[in-house]
């Protein structure tokens, strides 16, 4: 698999550390809501199909951003900056 | 006060091998003389960045494009990422001048010299060698002259830069370097190496 | 309904060529059963079959989208084992592991368990001792474990990497005797056979997309074959659990990734033992056709794919010769993946789920075939009672609500972030 | 020299001036250079190669290629010993040592044939339906007679001393197959500007066309190869297989450079592996003949009819007097015809009733004598083919020969566009599968896609070629057209006959299709299913010449049509690859990369014993202390608690946190305030998961306002870099702070020990280090001779302490220079075990107190987190269970027995429990205590510190030990911190 890291362009997947669903949000910094933590770490839609999510290109530039890619055929798209704060 | 020392200090000894056609189409070496730093930038400073440190990397030092080394009298600029770019100096002065001109509201400087060995792969077979471990296409219509990447080499992250057609330059971390250096003469052994000693300063 | 097999019934068979009976019915669905059972893998057959076995429902149907064993029981590194040290997990996989040695007898199928031994091998002291609490704890519980020094792992193992230029020395090991190998395939069709013939309906290329409720209660499954009411339902689909789950508007603490395995061309007895390497995750047998058979880590990402980067190929290759470097001249015949349905803890689930009769067996990670007699007789208890068994107790779904992970590995959360 | 008895005088692609020695089975022989193995033992007139799988019935070659399911040799000696070698593929080379295999005594005279009789009871998966008795576990018993009768080939343990090598590969165009259409395909790309890389797994270009006659597709074929040649952006790689074909166009491939005998010690590599990278790839991958389906058709003899004519007209071994030709298509004519010339008597069974005039002319113009609508049912011989029975008109007749050639039609090579997921699809026209729908860039050409006539495969391929070069955006599409010359046989579409009685579908793993029926009757009959349950197609070929003959009789016999059943799943690699060329240089020391501390060549020449922790290499102890660590690290111990000591700390991970917010971002990190921290501080932090289990400790030093020196774990550091990334990129974009890694830059050392301060004074004598100017986690910045110099006034060890970093070039400097001046104090360097065990005196968590398991509390570090404000992991820590009384928490623990020792891993139960079970507890980390003179160690407990005093039971049953011991805090030296403060 090839991912396009948004700075450095088309790299080998080895290049690059995963970090799961990047369309949920983290509840705000101090949020005492205990089921809105729970969702977030743990539960998790696991789509087959089209799929938000984070990579860092821990190998290269360090950043971390968002790929959306196919968990069905593996096909890696686009991928973008994380959107302004909590947002993802 | 102190002998500041290369961790192939016993490695660059001179010599070499010959390859299977009894030539060595590879010069390898260390090169010294060079300062590093990280110059990063808050989101929004980025004008009050570029005043800040005109005096020291000249005006359009932000501008530096990712993948495209923009050189400059003893000076080279990499853009590291987004908000961040290396500032490779061979002039001494340059580093201390940098973490002087900044101001803490528009970014910071961190100081890593002594975080990165740069060696020097010379030859016909440098990218024969390289492509041994480099993931990244270095076809000269793909990675010119003049052209970085921040890429992997045998597990750890590196920054590779095409000086001249056959000359490149590797940027690797201090504590995997001889690891990467043995690497480098085992993938080699085919070719022909001849190690250069002992450090060349900067060209 | 069903011939048993022997020596002699083959014998009998050669001599007069009469044919064999199916080994089990071509079943076509019917509008309703006492259970329905999602998924015609290694756990959801084992379930079927100890339903009617043990708790005399036979009134169940296997829905299996593809045919049976298509999915992780037929494409896994066959490993069974109970060395296990977390209180819950131990007794649950002993089990397992005595169920699986009275198997070939119970189904009257051979599934070949060949208890040859699994050596975990430690690189260091401290590695070490954390295998050596997991054997302490085997011992407590009556399961046989033994610890080795380099040298005892040398008598054993002479083909490792003992030379100065091992990157990772051998330090020492964890031996487990009764730990082996089963044939993959033969579970599921030993399972399917011996279900069928108490009655089970096995329902192959049959799809669930969907489930009929009232109210808060699971009434049966819409499938690709038309919809089955059932009394009680359990998803049983392994690396497919969230999709299911999904369709019945549940989330679950599941990412599925993808695992690969390989098997090398057949060659003579080579490797004696199951032998895991401690450096990093993999682990290595060889089957009775004479293919060495190995697996590796996950490839790290979610996907629903069954195949994997090539990358993760050659990572499970070098890890293959760092640990018996006379490996470098056999050849790899073919490689393959299947999807894992990862927790936070690294173990699974198996209980009721919020939805009245609706009953959850996954998130087995890289296990679940050891555990595949033990999932089906605690779900089929659970699935009986509408109650958990008590050697799943505390697998329930909630566990991470109340912060009762079952790390036995201590890996942290989600395990793709080693 | 003739090169054979079977060796004709003229012709060929062999050299007939160079012959090559080789053995087999120790036995002397000769062929030419050009020759496979195959090819120069079948000039000899060999015949038997090979026993069977199950039945070791006596078998020879089938094909000419990589499909071969028979012939397989073990190749080399000691450590070269290489199994399950199709003689087919080997290229013949001086000094070749060839063994067969699977036969005993040998394969001409095989004992173990006696499984034939048995034949009968050892139908598909009879193994599963016996060996059960008379005990449980009695598989046990008869598994190791299963394992020895099962394998092919025998590997040997001895290292292989060969060298294997990988790479990186890009380009525009990757072809695959260097047959009509490859080359066609590799010309058009190559003419349109593409990079192009041409691979094949031939040591020859030209696929199929060089087992024709020559002639006009010679000269082509020459011509092609000479231009190719003189393109300096193509590349042609011969003896290359692409094997795979993975996600993002990567393909992997293997190329053979043993025939060339490689000198490992000079780097030379057997094989190397190439993971490519192409914009657009062509597949001219060409097809697979098929067997057909009759009784005794694996007997030696009996070969496909392609086969023989590629050992007729590329080898020039003409392997029958009297053949006959069995076929159902056309190109099986072209195989009787190329006989017929080279003088056999050739008869041709042609099922069809029909075939096309020209095509009977030409065999007629031959000499071959043809007789159609003849279905061939069975192979007489024992050892080796003499006739053949085939019905014709209803009637049985029979016919001598001493070679039979059989075509069943040819099946396109689709296993590489099948890897990623795509199924093939069935086209009726050529009764063939073929690619299915080939994803944007991929390309299909020649055979492979069921264009099978030369010249259509010379288009198809330009065509193929000019696409991929213009999908990988290359600007030339005008290229120049790579004509092909005048037509050669058109092939019409075959004949299947459902197979009858007992023939041979899967030669190599012995599945027939008596198999077949049975897995039919027990219903077994998925393709899938028929597969694993009769091994079909699962051997060493991945049934190249089984699969799709058993998959259509199977559909026949289910009374679905051939598409409806489908095929099995095509997995890589296409054919086997060494396990060795995957690794590489991946191997050795070069498994994984060393990482080692600046000081690391001080440490190596001055007796440090290393032991690897993690990717590092760390001092463990010093010789100058003892000769193992069990003797050498209480002797460090005492030198830091009576003296002073240093040591090496520099893998710890470091990390630069600079930025208006820092402090912001440190107190929501870690959970305890970091806000309040003065300049010229540090603090010892903990940092949580999002799960609430620990992260990491580490102290952080306040250097400036806006800038922080972070230290973490060794084991953590790059999980913790990247979680400070993710949260600064983003989750809290706002926050003004950046991070970056020191790890590298500084090196890092520990001086500790009641004398540490004179120590260091007598290497820093300008400084002021007394306590008032440095207190105990004051941190300061220094310049020393121009060099900054970092000093932590911080303890591991519980001793009077400080953490020096410097630039790491100037590590070793440093660390000589403090040994130097305080030399006359007596200091020496101390190892990590020292490290570790002065630690645990101390109570420090480190090592398996931190798996990830372990909340703040069980650690005994609740009272760290500031729950008033906000940090990571805050609100999930309150969840029932993590705070339950009864959860096992750090406790200290002190041998009670004189002799006894304790032990990591050990397992703690009450003094009143029986032993047994999962205890209360257990014991994390050990040592011997130099200040209390006993074991003791930290470990979990159930009800924590609440024990202090109850005495327990360390079990080690590992071991039959049961030592007791008692509870007590896990701070065993100085709990006021005294000694931290002088
Ligand atoms: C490569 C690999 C190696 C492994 N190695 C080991 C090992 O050595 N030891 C070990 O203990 N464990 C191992 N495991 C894990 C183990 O294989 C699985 O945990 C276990 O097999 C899962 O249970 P199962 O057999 O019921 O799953 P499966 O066989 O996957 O059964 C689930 C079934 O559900 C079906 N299904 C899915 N969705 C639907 C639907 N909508 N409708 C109908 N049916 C559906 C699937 O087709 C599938 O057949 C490994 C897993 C993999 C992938
Ligand atoms: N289909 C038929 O009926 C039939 C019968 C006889 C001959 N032919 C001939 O087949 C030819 C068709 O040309 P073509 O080019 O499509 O096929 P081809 O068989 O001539 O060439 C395919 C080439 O690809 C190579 N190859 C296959 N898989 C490979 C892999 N994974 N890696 C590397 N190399 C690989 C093969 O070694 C072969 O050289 C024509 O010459 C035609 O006359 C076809
Ligand atoms: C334990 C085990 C051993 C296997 N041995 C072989 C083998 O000897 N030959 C073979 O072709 N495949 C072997 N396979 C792989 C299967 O052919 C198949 O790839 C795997 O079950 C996954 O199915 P799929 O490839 O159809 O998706 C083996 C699989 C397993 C689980
Ligand atoms: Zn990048």
């Amino acid at each position: 698999m090839r991912i396009h890291c948004p700075h450095c362009g088309p790299r080998d997947y080895k290049e690059f550390r995963y970090g799961g669903d990047a369309s949920k949000s983290r509840p705000a910094h101090g949020s005492t809501e205990m089921q809105a933590w729970y969702e977030y770490v743990f539960l998790f839609d696991n789509p087959k199909g089209p799929h938000r999510e984070y990579w860092q290109h821990v190998l290269g530039c360090r950043q971390w951003f968002v790929l959306e890619r196919n968990t069905a055929t593996n096909v890696a798209g686009e991928s973008s900056w994380p959107r302004a704060a909590g947002a993802g | 006060m102190f002998e500041r020392r290369s961790p192939l200090a016993r490695q660059l000894t001179g010599g070499g091998r010959d390859g299977l056609d009894g030539r060595r189409a590879l010069r390898i070496g260390e090169i010294g003389g060079w300062e590093l730093a990280q110059l990063a930038v808050f989101a929004g400073q980025e004008a009050a960045m570029a005043a800040a440190i005109a005096p020291v990397l000249g005006a359009d030092a932000l501008a530096a494009r990712a993948g495209h080394v923009q050189r400059r009298e003893g000076i080279g600029l990499y853009r590291t990422a987004p908000d961040a770019c290396w500032v490779l100096a061979s002039d001494p002065r340059v580093v201390p001048h940098l973490l002087a001109a900044v101001p803490v509201s528009a970014g910071c400087v961190t100081v890593l010299t002594h975080s990165r060995l740069r060696l020097l792969l010379d030859g016909p077979a440098a990218r024969t060698v390289l492509g041994a471990g480099i993931s990244v296409d270095l076809h000269p219509r793909s990675f010119a002259v003049g052209e970085f990447a921040q890429t992997a080499l045998h597990h750890t992250g590196v920054v590779l830069e095409r000086c001249a057609q056959d000359r490149y330059e590797l940027y690797v971390l201090r504590t995997f370097a001889l690891s990467i250096w043995e690497w480098l003469l085992d993938a080699a052994l085919p070719v022909g190496y001849e190690i250069t000693a002992p450090p060349a300063p900067s060209p | 309904m069903r011939e048993r097999y022997s020596a002699l019934a083959l014998a009998r068979h050669a001599l007069t060529g009469a044919p064999w009976l199916r080994a089990w019915r071509a079943a076509e669905p019917r509008a309703s059963y006492d259970v329905v059972i999602i998924g015609g893998g290694g756990h959801g057959l084992a379930t079927a079959y100890y339903l009617a076995a043990r708790h005399g429902i036979t009134n169940v149907a296997v829905l299996e989208r593809n045919y049976i064993g298509s999915g992780n029981v037929g494409r896994n590194t066959t490993l069974v084992r109970s060395n296990y040290m977390l209180d819950g997990n131990t007794q649950f996989f002993e089990h397992s592991l005595q169920l699986w040695e009275g198997l070939s007898h119970e189904l009257n199928y051979n599934i070949m368990l060949s208890q040859r031994g699994q050596i975990v091998l430690a690189h260091s002291p401290a590695q070490l001792d954390v295998l050596a609490r997991k054997g302490n704890i085997m011992l407590l519980n009556g399961i046989d474990a033994e610890i080795l020094d380099r040298n005892e792992v040398m008598g054993l193992l002479p083909y490792l990497d003992y030379s100065d230029t091992a990157r990772f020395p051998v330090y020492g090991g964890v031996l487990q005797r009764r730990a082996g190998t089963v044939r993959h395939d033969a579970v599921a069709w030993g399972y399917a056979r011996a279900a069928s013939a108490l009655g089970v309906d096995i329902i192959e290329n049959c799809e669930v997309t969907g489930f009929t409720r009232d109210g808060n209660r699971v009434t049966g499954v819409a499938t690709s074959r038309g919809t089955i009411s059932a009394g009680r339902t359990a998803l049983s689909v392994a690396g497919h659990s969230s999709q299911l789950a999904a369709l019945a508007g549940l989330r679950l603490p599941v990412e599925s990734h993808l695992l690969q395995a390989f098997v090398s061309e057949p060659i003579k007895p080579f490797v004696d033992h199951v032998i895991s390497f401690g450096a990093e995750l993999f682990y290595i047998s060889q089957s009775d056709k004479g293919g060495l058979v190995f697996g590796a880590h996950i490839d790290g990402f979610n996907s629903y794919t069954q195949r994997g980067q090539f990358a993760q190929v050659q990572t499970a290759a070098e890890c293959a010769i760092a640990l018996i470097p006379s490996l470098s001249r056999l050849r790899l015949l073919r490689h393959w993946g299947g999807i894992q349905d990862m927790t936070p803890d690294g173990s699974p689930f198996i209980g009721r789920t919020p939805l009245a009769n609706l009953y959850l067996n996954g998130g087995w990670c890289y296990q679940g075939f050891k555990a595949t007699p033990a999932a089906g007789w605690c779900l089929a208890h659970t699935i009986a009672h509408d109650d958990e068994h008590p050697l799943v107790r505390h697998l329930g779904l909630d566990r991470f609500e109340r912060g009762n992970g079952y790390d036995e590995y201590g890996l942290g959360l989600w395990t793709y972030r080693q | 020299m003739t090169g054979g008895a079977r060796r004709l005088e003229v012709g060929g692609r062999v050299d007939r001036k160079r012959s090559i020695r080789f053995t087999l089975d120790g036995r002397a022989c000769s062929g030419f250079a050009g020759d496979t193995l195959a090819s120069a033992l079948l000039a000899q007139g060999t015949r038997i190669v090979g026993r069977s799988f199950k039945y070791h019935r006596p078998r020879g070659f089938l094909s000419a290629g990589v499909d071969e399911p028979n012939g397989l040799f073990t190749l080399g000696t000691a450590g070269r010993t290489t199994p399950n070698v199709p003689g087919t593929v080997i290229e013949l080379t001086a000094g070749l040592a060839a063994r067969c295999q699977n036969g005993w005594p040998s394969v001409r005279f095989d004992l173990l044939a006696v499984f034939s009789l048995l034949a009968p009871m050892l139908g598909a998966g009879f193994y599963y339906k016996t060996f059960m008795g008379p005990r449980r576990g009695s598989w046990e018993f008869y598994e190791p007679f299963i394992r020895r009768a099962a394998g092919l080939g025998r590997a040997v343990h001895q290292v292989d001393p060969d060298r294997y090598e990988t790479r990186y590969a890009h380009t525009d165009v990757l072809v695959i197959g260097a047959g009509a259409a490859g080359l066609s395909a590799a010309l058009a790309a190559g003419r349109a500007g593409a990079r192009v890389l041409l691979v094949e797994q031939d040591f020859l270009l030209g696929g199929e066309l060089l087992s024709g006659r020559g002639g006009e597709t010679e000269t082509w074929r020459g011509s092609i190869e000479r231009e190719l040649a003189g393109l300096p952006e193509v590349e042609v790689m011969a003896r290359t297989t692409a094997f795979g074909l993975y996600d993002g166009n990567t393909v992997a491939l293997l190329e053979r450079r043993g025939h060339a005998q490689p000198d490992p010690q000079r780097g030379a590599a057997r094989e190397v592996v190439t993971t490519v990278r192409a914009q657009a790839i062509v597949f001219a991958t060409g097809a697979t003949e098929r067997p057909l389906v009759f009784l005794n058709n694996d007997l030696p003899g009996v070969m496909l009819a392609g086969a023989a004519r590629s050992y007729l007209n590329r080898y020039a071994v003409l392997l029958g007097n009297t053949a006959v030709v069995a076929s159902n298509n056309d190109s099986a004519w072209e195989a009787a015809i190329d006989l017929a010339d080279a003088g056999s008597q050739v008869t041709l069974l042609e099922e069809r009733a029909a075939v096309a005039g020209a095509l009977q002319e030409r065999a007629r113009g031959a000499g071959v004598r043809t007789i159609t609508g003849a279905v061939t049912r069975r192979a007489l011989g024992r050892r080796g083919v003499h006739g053949v029975q085939f019905s014709v008109a209803g009637r049985l007749e029979r016919l001598s020969c001493d070679l039979l050639c059989m075509s069943g039609g040819w099946s396109p090579a689709v296993h590489l566009t099948s890897h990623t997921g795509v199924k093939p699809v069935y086209r009726a026209d050529i009764d063939a599968f073929v690619p299915g729908a080939l994803a944007a860039g991929h390309f299909g050409a020649g055979a492979v896609i069921g264009a099978c006539a030369w010249e259509q495969a010379v288009v198809g391929g330009e065509a193929a070629g000019i696409a991929a070069a213009g999908h990988a955006g290359a600007a030339g599409a005008a290229a120049v057209a790579v004509s092909a010359p005048h037509a050669a046989a058109a092939t019409a579409a075959p004949v299947l006959r459902p197979p009858v009685g007992k023939a041979f579908l899967d030669f190599q793993n012995d599945v027939t299709t008596k198999d077949l029926l049975q897995a039919h009757q027990e219903g077994y009959e998925s393709v899938e299913h028929l597969k694993r349950y009769t091994t079909l197609g699962m051997g060493t070929d991945q049934g190249k010449t089984s699969n799709i003959n058993a998959l259509r009789a199977m559909a026949t016999l289910r009374g679905i049509d051939t598409p409806a059943a489908g095929t099995t799943t095509f997995r890589p690699p296409y054919t086997p690859v060494s396990i060795g060329a995957l690794a590489g240089r991946s191997i050795g020391q070069h498994f994984r990369p060393v990482r080692r501390s600046p000081l690391h060549e001080w440490h190596a020449e001055n007796g440090a014993v290393m032991i690897e922790a993690g990717p590092w290499l760390r001092p463990w102890y010093y010789r100058w202390a003892g000769q193992t660590p069990e003797g050498a690290y209480v002797e460090e111990m005492q030198l830091v608690r009576r003296g002073v000591g240093l040591s090496d700390v520099s893998s710890l991970g470091k990390i630069d946190v600079q930025g208006p917010d820092a402090a912001e971002f440190l107190n929501r990190l870690y959970v305890n305030d970091f806000a309040s921290l003065a300049v010229g501080k540090a603090r010892y932090g903990v940092m949580l998961n999002e799960d609430a289990t620990v992260l990491d400790d580490g102290t952080s030093a306040r250097f400036a306002e806006t800038r922080y020196f972070m230290t973490t774990t060794t084991a953590q550091a790059g999980e913790v870099m990247s979680h400070l990334e993710f949260l600064l990129q983003t989750v809290w974009r706002e926050l003004n702070v950046k991070v970056a890694s020191l790890t590298d830059q500084w090196a890092g050392m520990a001086i500790a020990g009641p004398q540490a301060r004179a120590a260091l004074q007598l290497a820093l004598p300008a400084q002021d280090l007394s306590d008032e100017a440095l207190p105990f986690m004051g941190c300061r910045e220094l310049e020393v001779a121009g060099m900054p110099l970092r000093i932590l006034r911080l303890s591991f060890s519980g001793e009077l302490a400080f953490e020096l970093y410097v630039p790491a070039g100037y590590g070793i400097g440093l660390w000589e220079h403090l040994l130097a001046s305080a030399r006359r104090l007596g200091i020496r360097p101390y190892g990590l075990e020292s490290l570790a065990s002065l630690r645990i005196e101390k109570g420090h968590v480190a090592g398996l107190e931190l798996d990830h398991r372990n909340t703040l509390d069980d650690l005994g570090l609740g009272k760290m987190a500031r729950t008033s404000k906000p940090f990571i992991g805050r609100e999930l820590r309150e969840r029932s269970e993590l705070r339950a009384a009864a959860r096992w928490s750090l406790v200290g623990l002190e041998c009670l027995e004189p002799r006894g020792r304790l032990r990591g891993g050990a397992i703690l139960f009450a003094a009143t429990d029986p032993v047994q079970g999962h205890g209360r507890g257990y014991i994390t980390s050990v040592t011997w205590s130099t200040q209390l003179n006993r074991f003791i160690a930290l470990g979990l407990y159930q009800g924590g510190l609440a024990q202090v005093g109850e005495e327990v039971v360390c079990a080690y049953p590992l071991k039959g030990e049961n030592v007791r011991a008692r509870i007590v805090s896990p701070v065993f030296i100085d709990p006021a911190g005294e000694r931290l403060r002088v």
